[in-house]
């Protein structure tokens, strides 16, 4: 199974095991937003709570594959508690390192990986460029929802 | 397995009166594979091509290219004889009565659709009108009516399907009341199954409706006869079948065809143009607008003659082998822990497998699949409706043509079991 | 003619660094033509194919043809790969700004506009709407807004021409008020004269109309910068810019590709199906359903490369010096039994030659040519309300690419002679 | 000029050059069927005056090619005075010759060529399948002129 070890890292097989932060939230006070993966026909569902302009709480539903849901499940972590400017630098970040950001920072993105911590290990699915829909699919829903947030508000 | 026998196995490993093994040489892309494993089981998304059809296309730009239907001089003479030559050979392969005048050229087998769809609806769908689906339906059978449906405003009634993927017909007759069109697709591009198409045609002509089939996954394995059918119009693309990409066709009675109003305007499908209207076209060409897809045409017609040299009654014989095979082998192999869905009945379906894997999502099924060299196709195979009803994502598929052979489908249960231990 | 310096014959006789000699070589119809004439005067019908596009299919489906968008096995992320590619190829060609997700690929120009129409329409479009377009249009740009006023009723305006074939702005402000969509073509196929694209969109704007171009005869033959023209949608087509057929495509801005809705319905231009209805995916994928021409995408990318490599503005110097070249040789031997139509300076039109021979219709004199060799078109060009102003049913038509040279022009000034002397 | 004398036969550019029956008739009481040729914008006026059952007048305008012109000229001569029956004759058999006829009638049509008369010159037409519809276009509209005339009738 040569090759597979980058893209089926440990940390990945195992928040695709043992998914986060899943389930609902009430809406409201919560948000949800839901993503599709066209191609795939994957689901996503990313309820947020807010309080003020903070991520308070965060569940995550819907169905997928293991990158599509680990990196959903590491996303939750990786978000909650942090202010929305936080994580759209946050989600910013993570689209640099698939490189589907329109202007790619150069290696800025690369040198900063460490602070990823878990993130770090979706690294690999650059290399599958079919996968990177799914390991951006939550990741775009999440922005979705803020921007929800922010119009309600 | 060990209860195969030679005739069995035979079976699989040739098709008619040639080897899988020879037919693969035809193939270039299995000489390229020759040095890794290349087991390509989604003839279902779309077929490999063979040489000839690469060198039909290859000929005719190298010595006989220009546009058709204008040119008067000799080359644009014979590219027009070659592309219509090509309209006659896709006709005649269907039984169209009038092939020269019932084939119209598209792209792929959602423009037939769509061009049919967007034709009838301008002279036959009113708010009130009736248009009949099954729930099995792949999107390009499905959308373009709901396009219609926004700017029109008629209903879209559905025929439902059963635990095993067969039509339930129980409420047919109900369904089927005050419909103008009926559009069914001929097999399921998810579990296989044929639709009992002559029924359900004939159902439609009792309440006047007009009946659409998509031949898409029919046409590319089984012989077919548009009259003995008793369709009105066929979809039919030519990826699917050893053709190139960019082209499928429209078959239609002519009596239908010149009954319908146009649907893309332009080049070629006009009789004449002034500044305050214009004059279609006789058909075919009143539906073919812009240059046409020519080496693409001629191509297919090449493809059209090598499933015909193979013989279309022993490409679905092959195919029900190692349909047959590779159900038997999955179950003892796996029990239960991969659900097959559609029935298990060889006989009632084509070459397709569609199927899920406790604990592996069929993404990385695929993936993990994809190592062995063995090509599946994961995901919602255009049939979103049909996933929500099986309560699943997506499946994973196999589909089978007459390159594949009996090794293919033990490489295949080889990855699955590979697949199993990774993920458990 | 012998006033023609070496610098101008040298201009007729190579392609910026290359010379058409070696060009040819690059072409293999040229191989097939070397025992028996071959002047071949239509590439704006079709142009022929080098041997890198027919390459590029080749290998294409020789070593990585599947579907696109879907598969999760190597082959297929290749195939999505090299078709994507192939989309932002085409995109920078003509300077999108957003190679990736504004350029929609097609079969032909015609779809795309046909495309455009049908969309644009549905939001924008009523009874009391008004398009606007040339009186010098191609049916394709001028059919698919007749079939959308049968059904909506709005009014379609013409922009006239004049004696010479230019665009007639005087009454330009007058024309466009109230105008929601201007659709001009970017260089007349029957005349060869370019339109003020430029100053056509910043009126249609200035109106808040949005502005389509065609350039299905200025894209093979030009540098193009969609965003410095400021037009709003492009129509182009493969088949004339060395490309094969079965491909071209429609370039839009981004934002406007977001807002307008989509046009077929099928796999891939959605984002989830229900049986109540679809969401559509995200541009430009909304536009292509079902299975796109993938291997002619991919060999239209591999005629953009080549186009660039010999330098479009090198093509376009070529060009006028075959065109000057011909308009004067015409002129000097034909004198008044010949009419060329369109202006008569090479500068202020696009290598186009329509003519008509005194007492010869033109499909006799098509035919006579094509005995020696030289094939022009003959006909309407599919442009028949140009037709109609001329008072002619029909012109013959040579057109110049980069493998034409001045023994091409000369052969066609023989053989004219000849058909002159056969029908005196 | 090798080929093109079994297209452009003499009498062929005789009629071209010298058409006959050319021109309009009143209508009523004639009828008059325009025919495009939508390949190359050739058009064609085919003026009939009825009596009884046959063709008493027929004029023929438009513009054309030679094939086209010839054609049509020739036609007019040839229907001139014959009654509707024996012009669906004549019709089925030029286009049998033109093979554009479904059931082509074997061998049949060139027996009858003599019959033909000057017509058997277009005969060479068949080897320049795109200027078949050249040949034609004068006689399917007159067919639909024949048509007109018997739904008033
Ligand atoms: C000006 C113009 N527009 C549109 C077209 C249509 O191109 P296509 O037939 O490839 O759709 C043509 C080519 O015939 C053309 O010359
Ligand atoms: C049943 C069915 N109908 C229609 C289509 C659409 O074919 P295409 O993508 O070639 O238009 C497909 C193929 O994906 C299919 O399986």
């Amino acid at each position: 199974m040569s090759g597979l070890e980058d893209l089926y890292r440990e940390i990945i097989l195992d928040h695709y095991k043992n998914p986060r932060n899943q389930g609902e939230l009430p809406t409201p006070p919560a948000v949800v937003e839901q993503g599709h993966n066209p191609l795939c026909g994957d689901e996503v569902f990313v309820y947020i709570e807010m309080d003020g302009d903070t991520i308070a709480d965060i569940k995550i539903g819907g169905q997928g594959c293991s990158i599509s849901r680990s990196s959903a499940s590491m996303m939750s972590t990786a978000v909650k508690g942090k202010n929305s400017e936080e994580v759209h630098e946050l989600i910013h970040r993570f689209k640099a390192m698939m490189s589907v950001e329109e202007e790619r920072p150069g290696h800025e993105g690369e040198a900063d990986l460490k602070e990823f911590g878990e993130l770090a290990a979706l690294q690999g699915v650059v290399k599958f460029p079919v996968r990177i829909k799914c390991a951006t699919l939550a990741w775009n829903t999440l922005n979705q929802a803020l921007e929800r947030v922010q119009q309600a508000g | 397995m060990d209860s195969l026998s030679a005739t069995e196995i035979d079976q699989m490993d040739r098709v008619g009166n040639r080897t899988v093994a020879e037919i693969r040489k035809d193939f270039p892309i299995y000489r390229r594979a020759q040095d890794s494993a290349f087991v390509f089981l989604d003839s279902g998304a779309s077929s490999q091509k063979p040489t000839a059809v690469l060198d039909a296309m290859d000929t005719y730009y190298s010595t006989t290219h220009a546009n058709v239907h204008r040119g008067v001089y000799a080359i644009a003479e014979r590219a027009t004889e070659l592309y219509e030559n090509a309209r006659v050979t896709l006709g005649r392969f269907i039984g169209a009565p009038k092939p020269a005048r019932e084939i119209v050229f598209t792209k792929n087998a959602t423009e037939a659709i769509n061009l049919a769809a967007y034709s009838l609806a301008r002279n036959l769908l009113r708010s009130e009108s009736v248009v009949v689906l099954t729930e099995m339906e792949h999107h390009a059978n499905l959308v373009p009516w709901m396009i219609l449906k926004e700017q029109i405003g008629f209903e879209i009634r559905y025929i439902p399907f059963d635990a095993d993927g067969f039509l339930d017909l129980s409420h047919l007759d109900e369904i089927l009341d005050g419909s103008s069109i009926v559009a069914a697709t001929m097999a399921s591009n998810v579990f296989g199954t044929l639709t009992p198409i002559k029924e359900l045609a004939e159902a439609a002509h009792s309440k006047g409706a007009i009946f659409l089939a998509d031949g898409a996954q029919y046409v590319p394995h089984y012989k077919i006869d548009v009259k003995e059918l008793g369709i009105d119009l066929l979809a039919m693309t030519g990826h699917k079948m050893l053709g190139p990409t960019g082209i499928g066709a429209l078959w239609g009675r002519e009596e239908l065809l010149k009954k319908m109003p146009p649907f893309m305007g332009g080049g070629d499908m006009i009789e004449d143009v002034r500044l305050d209207g214009f004059t279609p076209n006789e058909v075919p060409y009143k539906f073919e607008a812009g240059t046409p897809p020519i080496a693409e045409a001629i191509g297919l017609a090449e493809a059209v003659r090598y499933l015909e040299a193979i013989g279309m009654d022993e490409i679905r014989l092959h195919e029900e082998s190692l349909l047959d095979y590779a159900l038997k082998t999955i179950g003892e192999n796996f029990g239960d822990s991969v659900v097959v869905y559609g029935p298990t009945d060889a006989t009632k379906k084509g070459g397709v497998v569609s199927f899920t894997m406790e604990g592996v999502h069929p993404h990385d099924l695929s993936q993990i699949l994809d190592q062995s060299g063995v090509c599946v196709r994961a995901g919602h195979h255009c049939a979103k409706p049909v996933m929500k009803r099986l309560g699943v994502g997506a499946t994973a598929r196999a589909s089978f043509y007459i390159y594949n052979d009996k090794s293919d489908v033990d490489s295949l249960v080889e990855a699955l079991a590979k697949a199993q231990a990774f993920f458990a």
